[in-house]
């Protein structure tokens, strides 16, 4: 057993970091919220050079996954940053037509998986269990419907207007209806709820970055602002905060490369391993936010500063793709003899 | 001991509850920290004060009824039954007018008061500054003195509201050479537009400006609006942050009627097998109960000469948890709606909550932090040794 | 409205305070623990002087009750000093008894609730939602019985062999089936409903009680030992779970006397006041014995420090007489339509 | 990255499992806090260590089998699912051998560590004072010098399982003239039946004498019994602190296993309705897995040559928080039968979860309390600025 990234593994994060943060996310981010795709899409490109598509797409469809070691490295650096768009989504959808052609339907895996592994499409999901609207269907060239009841996956003919999140990146609309169905049947049950397994690995990948990013901004804004003659980062209470928000982060980690490996082997615990990881990064991720704002006080409460980009991403995060009790009750199985 | 109203307080109630029926606007205002809504929120204030609703707990002499704390929690309590607005001319009402009542003159009550009552006047308050939040006695604005007067030099910031209000109040160091960074400053109030004022406008998380900076130029005040004893102005401010802290400020009808509507929600949109999920609804119901209690409790003891004290600071810690607590348990409930900002066009139904919950995110912090309440708590209440703050 | 203690009530309170501090109660719950009861019916006997069974006896039978306020005054001083025995199932029966006489079976009341106010007798009981234990039957002159489905009262022939609890001083056992039916249907189901209220309440106020005493001791402590150079009670980590541990308490206190005001009034409401005063007043004596124990360290984990005998019947009262589950779903009907 | 066991370790788990299940006690041993069990215990220790299983990570030479912290683990997984006895050898095999390892003198490891792997030796710690509990640096028990050796004097405290243990470990000031309180103290080893010791049992929270008092009252030690170089003793103890607190002293096997049966309780006991309940069993699912995960990376992370260094400070805050979850998820699950001790006689199916409850409640007092670690996850790991911990 080698139960920790390797050099590769490990570059590829740093790489992905270094790029980011010469990227002026938080610019990125504000352009994005208000509708302005531009910024972000370049982004997406050069996301797609490094390669963060591409681990998800299988090497039939031209990619190098799936890989979902790397996948997880990748969405931690994405959450880290506050990457805005239909990421998550993109790797949904890739996974849930991956299945699909492996039960049989290949045509939209074709159609679709070569350009979204390189990063030339972006694409969005809206599956029975997430919930009724689409994340950032405006930005995205398809959004993939399955309806739940008659397991039918179809292309929505468009969007309804978007709904502003607490989370002003994340915009949410729901897809029209009608749209030509691209497949039906137990075939569509069975590659959407693989999907969503995707979907929640991801988003608590992208969680536990986001949680990082606000404990490394809290912890600087700590050691630098004083109050009392001391800094703030001196009082035993600010201190046992932070304290704990390593804490859950720092031991929701190992559960995302634990379900990493499920997801990589095949191995049918996967879910119960996702759902155990959603639920740790998700917690730890909002407790983070509640520790950042708390610490941060007044300032933190600002839309002008930057840590407001994550304080409603680690909100929003927690109920995405998978509550808190269906993921609790679902971690349960980890154990169950 | 009992929990029975008297004929006079249910009358009152009933009379409360009846006016409000007949006045409340059926289409919620637009949100009072956007230019529009700060209008309809102060036309508002208007019909509240024309019919003397606005301030039921002050003297008749400057628009109030001269009513008891206990009728002031029933009129909340109704209040916020009603689903009326939200009080823009709330830090007037409860940060200034006690201070006033207690330190300041006959003059200044005649004159701020009732126009504070019926709405012309909506006042911001201008306490902290960059480098003085939790820690406010290390304020660096100044007043220097001058001919009838002060002049008011320095920064303010986060300053609720002020980018729509009329006037302000804060603390200035007007004696910089005090032995103490809390001697020698003094409070004055002092007009938004005056010469030498810059209101620049802060979003907060959502977006919306709902607090200001201040950036202050020679500002003349002069001494008819200087509150209390000039230098001693910390002992003033004081006074105020009591109230800030207690209940006067956010009222248990604020929280029993939110737990109501937590529970309506519960109903009609949660999965209604997660128990854990009921357990939450409950404890935020147990709580709105607690607190509703506590300030009946205060209430009596303030009708027979009682005085909170430093139990302000177990009430600020207590609502601004629960209120914390009860919209995060809302969220939750609503599942996937959970996260729609109250602009989204799925949100009339839904999406009280999520400015519910934006606005519960600042109570830790704002009124003095929760932080700096425990220590207080530990000090005053419990009788633990002073410390340096530091681990 | 008056919210608040009378000068009597609060006088009530301060009676017994003294006399239980006069009374050395530590040594009287270690005697108990061993099985000795002799101390202990000695406080029992001063208590019922005092008039703290009386309270809960109505006038009709000898009594001064019910009077839910003064009994609330009178528990809160008894968890505070936890003195032991039978003393929430004593009330209990007394509520059992009185309710059954108001509905039509009037021999048990009048043969036990003279005896029991003026503490002449002490009994116990064993309600089918009470869980399968009666409290201190080895002593008890009785022990009442319902049993679920038949809703028959008896008194139990005997007991089986003590149980112990975490709590040292409460002695469990299950009592032997057999004995003489007293009464039985509707009117038995309603009066132990009715009684196991009074049992919640009670055990609520003693709950209260404990915690205060847990706080108190611990602020005495963290205020004299030193570590560090300084006072415990100067780090900020401290102060802040002791001023945790006082929220929780203040803010039980007004929902224990809302129930009182709700019992005595008889309105239909007070299940759920009693509910919401339970969970409360539990959920915060749990969270003061849990801060007493770490506050205190290792000194307060030995049998050999006084505060040990506050620690394990927080956690026992926590479960006794109604579950958390139980109670927060019985306070939900508090602001339900 | 994997999760992948190799042949050599599946066969070691293998035959781990297989002697376990041929040898571990059917009737469960009493409690090792007795006099009776202690001995039971110290007799399971010689069964284990006659088949070198009591010490599997240590060179052979020692009694071990050489084995990696990675097959400890798996050793440790096995041994709580097989549900052996608990270790009444753990303080000697988890502080004291990891000290002797790194300090002690060739002829000390040979002396000292056989005997401890046999069970022949028992060994309990004396670090704390009554004076010096969570601040370890203000000891006061002294040694002082004299022909071949020292001679103790003072009194310990906390001393876990001294009350039947053969020997004891700790730290003394023997050089009363350093210029700082962690300074000038000697590491030591001496009998607890030497000269000059008085043990005094003290009884836990449950009545079981599971510490004692130590009175030292001129207590000769021989040189040969000091570990390390005299006056160092504090920087040799702390190599044993950061063991004290990493996954060596509470495996996560013993977490999986706990959590694994609290599942079965779950589904024998619970309303399965309580989904709150059932979100309470599923983080203790959640957490144990954690921490497995978590000692797979921190074993990979050896085998490649890193250390654990401050991060053994959050491995203790968080088992100890998960032991202390984990049972009072329990106790709720098991409902009126919640309360009953270990010795009540309707717990033999039930309550072993009693005496873990007692037991985890201990957890974040001991090994440090879980305060200090805070200070040193925040100042180690995080950088935050040491203060004076006052408030």
């Amino acid at each position: 057993m080698r139960f920790l990234l390797d050099t590769e593994q490990t570059a590829f994060g740093h790489t992905l970091d270094r790029m980011l943060s010469a990227a002026d996310t938080p610019a990125v981010v504000r352009a994005w919220a208000a509708g302005n795709h531009g910024p972000g899409l370049a982004v997406w490109e050069r996301l797609a050079d490094a390669g963060v598509f591409a681990v998800a797409v299988p090497r039939a469809y031209g990619g190098m996954g799936p890989l979902p070691v790397e996948l997880c490295v990748a969405f931690v650096a994405l959450g880290r940053h506050a990457v805005p768009g239909p990421l998550v989504e993109t790797v949904t959808a890739v996974a849930l037509l991956s299945r699909l052609a492996e039960r049989g339907e290949p045509a939209p895996a074709e159609e679709w998986l070569p350009r979204l592994g390189a990063g030339k499409a972006r694409v969005t999901v809206a599956l029975a269990d997430g919930g009724p609207y689409a994340l950032d269907a405006d930005a995205a060239d398809a959004t993939f419907v399955v309806t739940g009841g008659h397991h039918a996956l179809r292309l929505a003919t468009g969007h309804g207007p978007v709904q502003p999140s607490l989370d002003p990146a994340r915009r949410l609309s729901r897809p029209l209806t009608g749209g030509e169905p691209l497949a039906g049947g137990p075939a569509v049950r069975d590659a959407a709820s693989y999907a969503t397994g995707w979907a929640a690995f991801t988003t608590a990948a992208q969680a536990l970055g986001v949680g990082l990013a606000l404990l490394e901004r809290t912890v600087a804004y700590a050691r630098t602002r004083t109050q009392f003659g001391a800094a703030i980062g001196s009082f035993q209470a600010v201190k046992h905060r932070l304290a704990d928000a390593l804490l859950g982060l720092e031991f929701a980690r190992p559960l995302l490369h634990g379900a990493a490996v499920a997801l990589a082997s095949g191995a049918p615990g996967a879910g119960a391993e996702i759902a155990a990881a959603k639920v740790a990064a998700c917690d730890a991720a909002y407790a983070a936010a509640r520790t950042a704002l708390q610490v941060h006080g007044a300032i933190g409460y600002t839309a002008e500063c930057d840590v407001s980009l994550w304080l409603g991403k680690a909100r929003a995060l927690r109920s995405a793709w998978g509550t808190p009790a269906a993921c609790r009750a679902r971690a349960l199985e980890l154990f169950d003899q | 001991m009992d929990l029975d109203f008297t004929a006079a307080e249910d009358a009152f109630r009933h009379e409360a509850r009846t006016w409000l029926a007949a006045h409340v606007p059926r289409t919620p205002l637009r949100s009072l920290e956007t230019a529009e809504g700060f209008a309809e929120h102060r036309a508002w204030e208007r019909t509240l004060s024309a019919d003397r609703w606005s301030v039921v707990s002050w003297p008749s002499a400057y628009g109030g009824r001269d009513r008891s704390l206990l009728e002031w929690l029933v009129f909340e309590e109704e209040y916020y039954a009603a689903g009326a607005p939200a009080r823009v001319a709330q830090n007037g009402i409860h940060l200034l007018a006690p201070t006033l009542f207690e330190h300041g003159s006959a003059e200044q009550c005649a004159r701020v008061l009732p126009a504070m009552a019926s709405g012309a006047t909506i006042w911001a308050q201008a306490w902290s500054e960059p480098e003085a939040g939790s820690d406010l006695a290390s304020l660096r604005s100044v007043g220097v003195r001058t001919a009838g007067g002060w002049l008011l030099r320095g920064q303010k910031t986060w300053s609720s509201r002020a980018a729509f209000a009329d006037r302000a109040f804060g603390l200035f160091r007007t004696h910089p050479d005090a032995d103490r960074p809390h001697r020698g400053l003094t409070y004055v109030m002092f007009p938004l537009d005056a010469d030498g004022v810059t209101v620049r406008p802060v979003r907060r998380l959502d977006g919306k400006p709902a607090f200001a900076e201040l950036f202050l130029d020679d500002v003349f005040v002069p001494d008819a609006d200087v509150v209390g004893e000039p230098g001693r102005g910390w002992s003033v401010a004081m006074s105020t942050a009591g109230n800030e802290r207690g209940p006067t400020l956010r009222s248990p009808g604020r929280f029993t009627s939110a737990a109501r509507r937590l529970v309506g929600l519960w109903h009609a949109h949660a999965d209604r097998d997660d128990t854990g999920l009921r357990d939450r609804v409950a404890d935020a119901v147990i709580r709105a109960r607690a607190y509703q209690l506590s300030a009946y409790e205060d209430a009596t003891r303030l009708a027979e000469g009682g005085a909170p004290g430093a139990k302000s600071s177990l009430t600020k810690v207590f609502w601004s948890e629960l209120d914390l607590a009860l919209h995060e348990t809302a969220l939750d409930v609503l599942g996937p709606y959970g996260e729609l900002a109250d602009g989204a066009g799925d949100a009339p139904a839904r999406g009280a909550w999520a400015e519910g919950y934006t606005f519960s995110l600042a109570g830790p912090i704002y009124a003095g932090t929760n932080e700096i309440q425990r220590d207080i708590i530990a000090e005053r209440l419990l009788g633990l040794p002073r410390g340096t703050r530091r681990a």
